[in-house]
């Protein structure tokens, strides 16, 4: 029996521009593309009393993030008219400033792209099991907590 | 029979990233068992992945059962 | 009295990927946003019965254009929390699978920086004096009619 | 009194892509005038702009009005 292999979508460390870059530049061929949408999520160097985030560590229960990545994928191309779709996390150390989340969807019209994009978000946020650890400069730490 | 437990985030923190458990038979069990050596994760907001689906009701678990504790998400 | 000068968003030929991640690259010292929201307009190949779209020219009414955007530009702002936003359109030929459109939206938080990207395209299209020509391999061409 | 008009899109096609009329003191006048000299534009949707802002009804020209005949828009 075959066994379903979903796709890795962590990236070890910060998104690089150069990356989000490329992936744009391998859909020129895809000349039925009208539309893409993409969300970047950086990390904020927020003030917690006295103390600011430097950096955050991410960690995941990687394979179950796999499957419920691939079962939103399934769900996307199901609901919305897409060519494409790419979702990628980061995992370990992003600074502030540094892309810690790029989602990138494609469709011949922007409504799919728009819309997928935003629902892939928030089912990001809320479905795959990532934790963030705030680091601050003096070595001490909050678990993020998304809103 | 002997229970694998996986910790994540917070969880990680109060009782180690893995843990192992004997005797118990559902997740009710190992809750009762976990919360008893870990006072802390009894204040703790989490939920109980059984071979990577979240539960929402005791369920029986056998020595193949890979079983985590998820804290709230914070990915993004 | 000082005239208001608005920016100039129209660029010759395409928007190249590079041109994207420059934009993103430039935005990574602003450690007080946490979301990027981009829409990428990409030329498609459209078949008009037997007849493919090798690429679309671009003209504006660009004075008006300009006046256009600056009051997009207040608005997005006075309505969102945006920590910024830029827009550059295209302007003469464009092939298949190049870029034409690209909003780009920051914010602290991704509820802004999505729903002012959505609305910037709407506006964008909707009241830009920019129009299309859709030129076929052939010499022939039809003038883009927006959805 | 000289009026220079400006045509964009596939109004040009038919028109040229600037027109100069005497002897209209309105937006109306300036209709019919076009029209009467070129049947097609009386046949495509357009709208019109006085100096960059779009009208919705009969506005009258000066010689330092800047007119623009738009037809439908299509960026992005």
């Amino acid at each position: 029996m075959k066994e379903r292999k979903p796709k890795n979508f962590f990236v070890q460390g910060p998104i690089a521009a150069s990356f989000i870059a490329e992936s744009i530049q391998d859909h020129s061929s895809r000349t039925g593309i009208g539309a893409h949408s993409i969300f970047l999520g950086q990390v904020r160097a927020d003030r917690i009393d006295d103390k600011e985030v430097e950096s955050i560590e991410y960690t995941a229960y990687e394979e179950m993030a796999l499957d419920k990545m691939h079962a939103i994928r399934e769900d996307m191309f199901a609901k919305y008219d897409l060519a494409c779709m790419h979702v990628y996390h980061s995992l370990g150390n992003v600074r502030t400033g540094e892309i810690s989340l790029f989602v990138f969807t494609s469709a011949a019209h922007r409504r799919a792209a728009i819309d997928a994009c935003q629902e892939i978000v928030e089912r990001v946020k809320s479905e795959l099991p990532v934790w963030g650890k705030e680091l601050f400069g003096d070595q001490s730490f909050q678990w993020k907590a998304n809103q | 029979m002997s229970i694998h437990i996986i910790l994540f985030g917070r969880l990680a923190d109060i009782a180690g990233s893995s843990v192992s458990l004997d005797n118990v038979a559902d997740t009710d069990g190992l809750v009762r068992a976990l919360h008893s050596t870990y006072p802390a994760l009894a204040e703790s907001k989490y939920v109980i992945a059984v071979n990577k689906q979240v539960i929402t009701s005791n369920t029986s678990l056998d020595e193949n059962s890979v079983v985590a504790l998820l804290p709230p998400y914070s990915g993004g």
